[in-house]
């Protein structure tokens, strides 16, 4: 079985001006995103960022590191990876989100804490003051 | 049927092995050097052994040390006026006086709320006593009483401080050295090493610098980490140490939880440096597993006629690779919260606790997959050998590895009930974990199917195989409790989490450790071991875990909190049993240890396959050469015993020359 | 075995059959390296997510302290060098040495020429006291306060940053007292570890900031989430860039940790390419001996796949850090 | 089958009694887990040992036949335990949004949590170590922790929460008063309170009762607390928070210096603060450092004195306490403690 296999001994080389578009298109999508940021578009901005980025890593991802023709199992690893980066930072943040209402100060909290301000401390602006905030 | 003890080493057909093949990995070379620079991945896998073993005994005396320090219940309150009444005794009569026992209980009355009436009271019954004992004696005055009781009450502050002190450093390198260092690499460093390229019909794993590499990773790591952890036991117990050598210590428990690992002044970062280093072995041997399952399989070996161990070691490799990275950076975070106070986990700074505990189980769930995975794959194959059936459902054992190696990722947040996650993303983690049972059940199912209409012979592999699938089934079921919301809530934190996960991960990978270690122990070092003295080791194991951990379900479920270094009365009687039991796992832990050694000193040469398996690895002799195969062996079916035959003088079976015509034509490929 | 040797390859371990087989392993060995070095970063994308997510307005405000331009040359820089490694290995495989030679020499240069202009925006991040952890103007602990000098000379210089041309003109001398008043402010209000207590010693501004912060907690990043697709908020905010007074005390005390993730993160990457510099040096001498060739390039291929693997987390990390908007 | 569970009064096998409402329901729901896991332990461990029995090896050659798959029988397999487990799942998610969501109505009380003790802070500002609450009425627990994370448990009530520090979580029981024997004969009645979070030293020291009242009994005991100061005089007051408040672990009143000053002849005497000045110590300096802790900023001290709640009343005592050891104090008469205790009962409910 071992020598049957040296027929296959062939690795693709990757053409130059493959690579010198990939990297033109890389510059030009550096520029694109750097000049995104100078227009206002909301919750948009940061997607639109993340998907030039994206697009990018897959450029450099399938022609600088071979992976268009390499064994799928290689870009498996790294679509996993990075699939399993989303999962944990979808969980986390989620969370993170979603029990903000529990770091805010309870009501129950400001209401104590008015009540522990010692009667006795003599200057008075502060009191006042107080008192006519609430 | 070992009437006739073999003497000497025959090959798979039966055949003595003639002078010029006798040589195996044990004799190729000889010297520590040639041990300690070896590239042979079986025999990375002996010293992986002899140093996971060792640190195992060292996690296995400090935890005898916690059972036995948890029969004093000196906490509670009534406990804590018991020893303070006889310390106050102790110290009066220490001084040449006596003391009239009506005396110390006016003096420890609950409830007195005047205490000059008390003094009174107490002054009298002293000049009573004092009277009636005539001239000799020396009754104790009032002030000299007070100052004994002070004095008693200080003693047990400082008593009680020691013992938790101690408890809290001891129960963390219990569990860090476990987890650590014995559970995680158990199974797959020593056991996966050793057979996993023969398995694989090989000649050595895919990088075996690698594999070197990470021994030498597991070995600093371990040594570092275990030094740290023990200088800070030392230290208590000899303090003058403490000048000599600097301190140490951990008591942070083996998850670091912030902010109490940032504001402990314990040696946390050093700790968590050496569980970062041991990060590193575990992830190049889980690339080296991968790396070998895909490039190193022979021809005829296809995705799905691997033996199912190769799907348990890969599914635990994919866990390695996607989990450890992020403990290895949540271990970098902290270590720089401490250092620096970079505020992402310390609340004083801003930073938040609950994010933490997102970063260490979305890596320390899923490791307890990496522990519990490789010994579903040693259990399927001992199932099916010792049934000699063929293994049920294989596709779906195989595809419930990866099920789990995958659901396991999602579902770190069930560490969290309680923590104040939200509740949606409680939810969500509640209904995934309630679906890793499901593949889980699929196996339990098909282990059972396989042994159903078999062959069953009860050796001792098949014995802790057994024992796998009894104390999995309880250590699952009562995973379904803890998955459970609402039941959550209750036994979170407590010592039913405490026996649930002793079930699962201990019980369960501790018994099919060693149902492999006694499985693959003729292949390893082709000795025999007593299998009689083995079943005895195998109940003691048994009986004595069982005992030990079935009372802490009940014990957690009646609200006793984990990691208590003391506790309320009422919990006495279930902690006596629990320690009593841990008595008889360690006599049967030992009773293990000494089959072993004594058959590496007194054993019988084993034959190449002894029990009638089929892998490839049954396919060499025991212990197999430096090379592993002298013919590369067919890949065939693993699980078709139909060719091996029984040969009583041998004790062992031998592949039937006239129905493997594909194995000695690969013999004369190779021979030609 | 002994058919093997009759074609013996210098570079062909004895546990693999053939060349190819050899080859595939130690790429799919790399890949999976390659995919824990995705996951480690992602513990710091995780970190970076749930701060951002949580705090948005912190983040705005103190990316303006970082400069975009040099963020993206290194962009540029970074990824030229990823083009003359993957034109290195193309070189190697077709066994041309000069090309591989001067290829290896160029990356290094890009690596260099990387880390220099790190130091430069370490450096300036240094001298104007926002280094990492307690090194930090913003840095907020109980008992180890922020200088007021410091945080004033922090915020000024972030600011002259942030608003180069529209906000140069408010920078006047009331302003700059204010933020005076406000870092002195900020010393009480970290004093009052529970909460808002009052203190008979504030001026009455902060009496306000102190409301402010209890009364609307979420502060700026409630109110964009609320007002979303509502055009004017956004066109406010386009105008009057955020200033540190902007920011609730809450906020105000988590503006280091924009820092901290920031070291941390360029801090890791800067890690990851010293390295990748040190295996570049090492194969260009190798290279220089006429090591490599079309039959033996293995360890060019995987040293270009790590850096290409460096290149490609600065893709991600460049438009989260410099362009937030 | 959901609204009948919510009703459920089950004990639960090996559980302690419960007392809060949804106890019955956690309980029913564990009893039926319990079956289920019997069930599939019986079967499978039964099975084991029949095949051993039934299928003992023979012959060691024995060629068993058998089906190696059967793809009807996995899929049998997968759905009843899913449905089983989902079955589970959907009851436990609900018991938990039960107890995850406080009635509006609830009574709230702060649970403070500290390395290593409990305080508890009632709406009128009275404290207290163990927790007291009134039967029949929904309680609303938001805890606060001074430290690290701490865990309240009280088993009884099959009710945990952690104690986070930088937020404020919360949760809620009930006990009903006539179920559990809380009656005008038995107005109160005891139940264990623990940390359930590994807190480091005294983890297991972090013990404390729930007590739960009648509301006649609840009532009265709250105005005890509110005026636990009766019949002692400030200083004795003092002398006794020093000891409950846990001042003691940190300053000493025999002139040692431990984590903060030492009270012993702090009163009338200068103290040299971080920002240079020396102001001499006097009744609005003491009270302002217990009030606004680490405010001062005192000199060869780390700021780590914790925001203890306390009520007026109870700082004035430890005021007076304070001052009691110093030589420059001089007692005054005994009007004091009443007039702040009237201007405190004034100001609240704005």
């Amino acid at each position: 079985m071992s020598q049957s296999k040296h027929a296959e001994y062939h690795v693709h080389v990757v053409p130059l001006r493959v690579l010198f578009a990939v990297f033109a298109a890389l510059i030009i999508l550096t520029i694109l995103t750097v000049g995104v940021t100078k227009v206002d578009l909301g919750g948009l901005n940061i997607w639109i960022a993340l998907g030039v980025a994206v697009v990018k890593a897959v450029l450099v991802a399938l022609y600088f590191m071979h992976l268009r023709w390499d064994s799928p199992y290689n870009g498996l690893a790294l679509v996993v990876a990075f699939v399993f980066v989303g999962v944990f930072i979808g969980f986390a943040l989620k969370d993170s989100l979603e029990y903000q209402k529990y770091v805010e100060r309870p009501a129950l909290l400001d209401r104590l804490q008015q009540q522990t301000i010692p009667a006795a401390v003599p200057s008075e602006e502060t009191t006042e003051e107080s008192s006519s905030e609430h | 049927m070992s009437a006739t003890q073999p003497t000497q080493q025959t090959d798979i057909f039966g055949k003595p092995v003639d002078e010029q093949h006798k040589d195996n990995y044990l004799t190729h070379q000889r010297g520590l050097m040639s041990w300690l620079f070896t590239l042979d991945h079986k025999r990375i896998g002996i010293m992986y052994m002899i140093a996971v073993l060792s640190f195992f005994f060292v996690g296995g005396v400090f935890a005898i040390v916690l059972r036995v320090m948890l029969t004093m219940p000196i906490a509670d309150a009534s406990n804590q006026m018991r020893f303070e009444m006889n310390d106050t005794r102790n110290i009066v009569e220490s001084s040449g006086a006596t003391v009239p026992e009506e005396a110390i209980k006016l003096l420890y009355e609950p409830g007195v709320t005047d205490a000059e009436a008390q003094q009174q009271k107490i002054e009298v019954v002293l000049t009573d006593a004092a009277s009636s004992a005539g001239a000799g004696a020396k009754v104790v005055e009032y002030p000299e009483l007070i100052n004994a009781r002070d004095a008693a009450a200080q003693k047990y502050t400082q008593d009680l401080t020691n013992h938790n002190t101690f408890y809290n450093q001891s129960f963390t390198l219990h569990g860090a050295v476990m987890v650590f260092l014995f559970i995680i690499p158990a199974i797959p460093a020593i056991i996966g090493n050793f057979v996993l390229p023969l398995m694989l019909g090989a000649k050595d794993v895919a990088f075996p610098r690698l594999n070197l590499a990470s021994w030498y990773c597991y070995m600093g790591g371990a040594l570092f980490f275990l030094w740290v952890l023990g200088k800070g036991i030392l230290n208590f117990l000899v303090p003058t140490l403490e000048g000599v050598w600097g301190g140490g210590g951990l008591d942070t428990g083996w998850t670091f939880y912030t902010p109490y690992s940032t504001e402990t002044n314990t040696a946390v970062v050093a700790a968590t440096a050496g569980a970062f280093v041991l990060g590193f072995s575990s992830i190049l041997t889980a690339v080296n597993f991968i790396a070998s399952i895909h490039m190193l399989r022979p021809k005829g070996m296809t995705w799905f006629r691997m033996p199912l161990m190769l799907w348990a070691l890969y599914a635990t490799a994919v866990i390695q690779i996607l989990a450890t990275p992020v403990l290895a950076i949540t271990l970098l975070l902290l270590i720089a919260e401490r250092a620096f106070g970079i505020g992402i986990f310390d609340p004083a700074l801003g930073g938040d606790p609950i994010l933490y505990q997102h970063f260490f189980w979305f890596y320390s769930h899923p490791a307890v997959y990496i522990m519990i995975l490789p010994a579903m794959g040693i259990v399927s194959e001992v199932i099916s050998v010792f049934s000699r059936k063929h293994i049920f459902g294989y596709a779906f054992i195989a595809c419930s590895s990866m099920a789990i190696a995958i659901l396991g990722f999602l579902v770190w947040g069930h560490h969290m009930f309680t923590s104040g996650q939200s509740e949606l993303l409680n939810a969500v983690f509640s209904i995934i974990t309630m679906l890793v049972a499901i593949p889980s059940a699929i196996k339990v199912f098909n282990w059972l199917t396989t042994m159903y209409n078999g062959s069953i012979r009860l050796d001792s592999p098949m014995l802790y195989a057994l024992g796998f699938i009894w104390l999995f089934t309880i250590g699952g079921l009562t995973g379904i409790y803890c998955a459970t919301l609402a039941v959550n809530i209750h036994i979170h934190d407590t010592y039913f989490i405490v026996a649930h996960f002793h079930y699962v991960m201990v019980g369960s990978t501790l018994f099919a450790f060693l149902a492999g270690m006694h499985y693959w122990w003729p292949k390893m070092f082709g000795k025999n071991y007593s299998e009689r003295w083995a079943r005895w080791g195998w109940l003691l194991v048994f009986v004595g875990f069982n005992i030990t951990f079935f009372i802490q379900f009940i014990m957690g479920a009646l609200g006793m909190p984990r990691r208590y270094a003391t506790y309320i009365d009422k919990y006495t009687i279930y902690h006596h049993i629990s320690t009593g039991g841990s008595l008889i796992l360690t006599v049967g832990l030992f009773l293990v240890l000494f089959v072993w050694i004594h058959s590496l000193l007194k054993g019988k040469q084993s034959p190449a396959n002894p029990w009638g398996a089929n892998s490839l690895e049954w396919h060499t002799i025991s212990p197999p050469p430096h090379a592993n195969f002298d013919h590369a062996p067919p890949a065939t079916d693993p699980y078709d015993y139909s060719h091996w035959r029984w040969r009583p003088e041998i004790a062992g079976y031998v592949l039937n020359e006239d129905s493997e015509p594909e194995e000695k034509d690969a013999m004369a490929r190779n021979d030609s | 075995m002994n058919k093997v040797d009759d074609n013996h390859d210098p570079h062909l371990a004895h546990h693999f059959d053939t060349p190819v087989q050899q080859y595939s392993s130690a790429k799919i060995g790399m890949w999976v390296f390659l995919a824990t070095e995705i996951l480690m970063f992602g513990g710091l994308f995780c970190a970076y997510a749930v701060y951002r997510g949580t705090h948005p307005d912190v983040f705005l405000y103190a990316h303006h302290f970082l400069d975009t331009n040099l963020g993206a040359i290194n962009t540029v820089v970074l990824l030229a060098s990823s083009l003359t490694m993957a034109w290195g290995v193309r070189a190697a495989q077709l066994g041309q040495k000069p090309i591989l030679v001067i290829m290896l020499l160029l990356t290094l240069l890009g690596g260099v020429g990387f880390m220099g202009i790190k130091t430069i925006e370490y450096s300036s991040k240094y001298s104007h006291g926002l280094w990492f952890g307690s090194d930090n103007a913003f840095y907020v602990k109980s008992g180890k306060y922020t200088n007021p000098e410091e945080l004033t000379g922090a915020i000024e210089y972030g600011e002259s940053h942030a608003m180069p041309h529209e906000d140069k003109g408010e920078l006047t001398d009331e302003h700059l007292e204010l933020q005076v008043k406000d870092a002195a402010t900020e010393d009480v209000l970290d004093n009052q570890a529970a909460g808002e207590a009052q203190d008979q010693s504030l001026p009455a501004s902060a009496q306000s900031n102190i409301g402010n912060a209890t009364n609307a907690p979420a502060g700026l990043s409630s109110k964009f989430a609320e007002v979303e697709g509502d055009g004017s908020a956004y066109v406010t905010s386009e105008k009057k860039p955020l200033t540190y007074e902007d920011l609730d005390p809450q906020q105000q005390k988590l503006v280091s940790q924009f820092f901290q993730i920031y070291f941390l993160m360029t801090g890791l990457h800067g890690i990851h390419v010293l390295v990748g510099m040190a295996l570049i040096f090492w194969l260009f001498i190798r290279a220089l001996r006429g090591t490599f060739g079309p039959k033996y390039f293995v360890p060019v291929d995987l040293v270009g796949l790590y850096w290409h693997i460096v290149d490609l987390i600065w893709i991600f990390l460049f438009p989260l850090l410099y362009l937030i908007h | 089958m959901i609204s009948i569970l919510a009703q459920a009064q089950t004990k639960g096998i090996s559980l302690p009694e419960g007392a809060s409402t949804y106890a019955g329901q956690v309980d029913w729901l564990w009893n039926y887990l319990t079956y289920v896991s019997v069930f599939f332990t019986v079967v499978i461990a039964g099975l084991m040992v029949l095949f051993i029995l039934r299928f003992p090896r023979k012959h060691p050659d024995d060629q068993p036949h058998g089906h190696t798959h059967n793809t009807a029988l996995e899929v049998t397999w997968t759905i009843i335990p899913l449905i089983i487990v989902m079955s589970i799942f959907l009851w436990g998610f609900r018991g938990f949004l039960d107890m995850a969501t406080p009635p509006a109505n609830s009574y709230e009380v702060l649970v403070t949590a500290y390395k290593w003790g409990w305080n508890f802070t009632y709406p009128n500002g009275a404290t207290s170590e163990q927790l007291h609450v009134p039967a029949d009425r929904p309680i609303k627990v938001v805890l606060e922790s001074k430290d690290v994370i701490h865990s309240f448990y009280v088993p009884a009530f099959r009710i945990k929460k952690d104690v986070v520090p930088g937020r404020y979580n919360e949760t809620w029981f009930e006990v009903d008063a006539t179920r559990n024997g809380i009656t005008l004969d038995a107005p109160e009645k005891e139940y264990d309170l623990f940390c359930a979070e590994y807190c480091g030293l005294n983890h297991s020291r972090m013990v404390s009762k729930v007590v739960v009242h009648t509301p006649d009994s609840f009532t009265s005991w709250l105005e005890a607390a509110s005026d636990q100061g009766a019949g002692l005089t400030p200083v004795e007051y003092g002398a006794k928070l020093y000891k409950s408040k846990t001042c003691a672990q940190c300053h000493s009143l025999n002139g040692s210096k431990l984590i903060g000053p030492t009270f012993k002849d702090a009163y009338g005497y200068p103290i040299e603060l971080k920002d240079g000045s020396s102001p001499i110590i006097d009744d609005n300096f003491i009270r302002q450092a217990i009030v606004q802790p680490n405010s001062h900023g005192v000199k060869g001290y780390q700021p780590v004195m914790p925001a203890i709640p306390l009520s007026d009343q109870e700082v004035t005592a430890l005021v007076t306490f304070i001052k009691a050891q110093s030589d420059k104090y001089q007692p005054e008469g005994g009007g004091e403690e009443a007039e702040s205790g009237d201007e405190a009962k004034a100001e609240p409910e704005q």
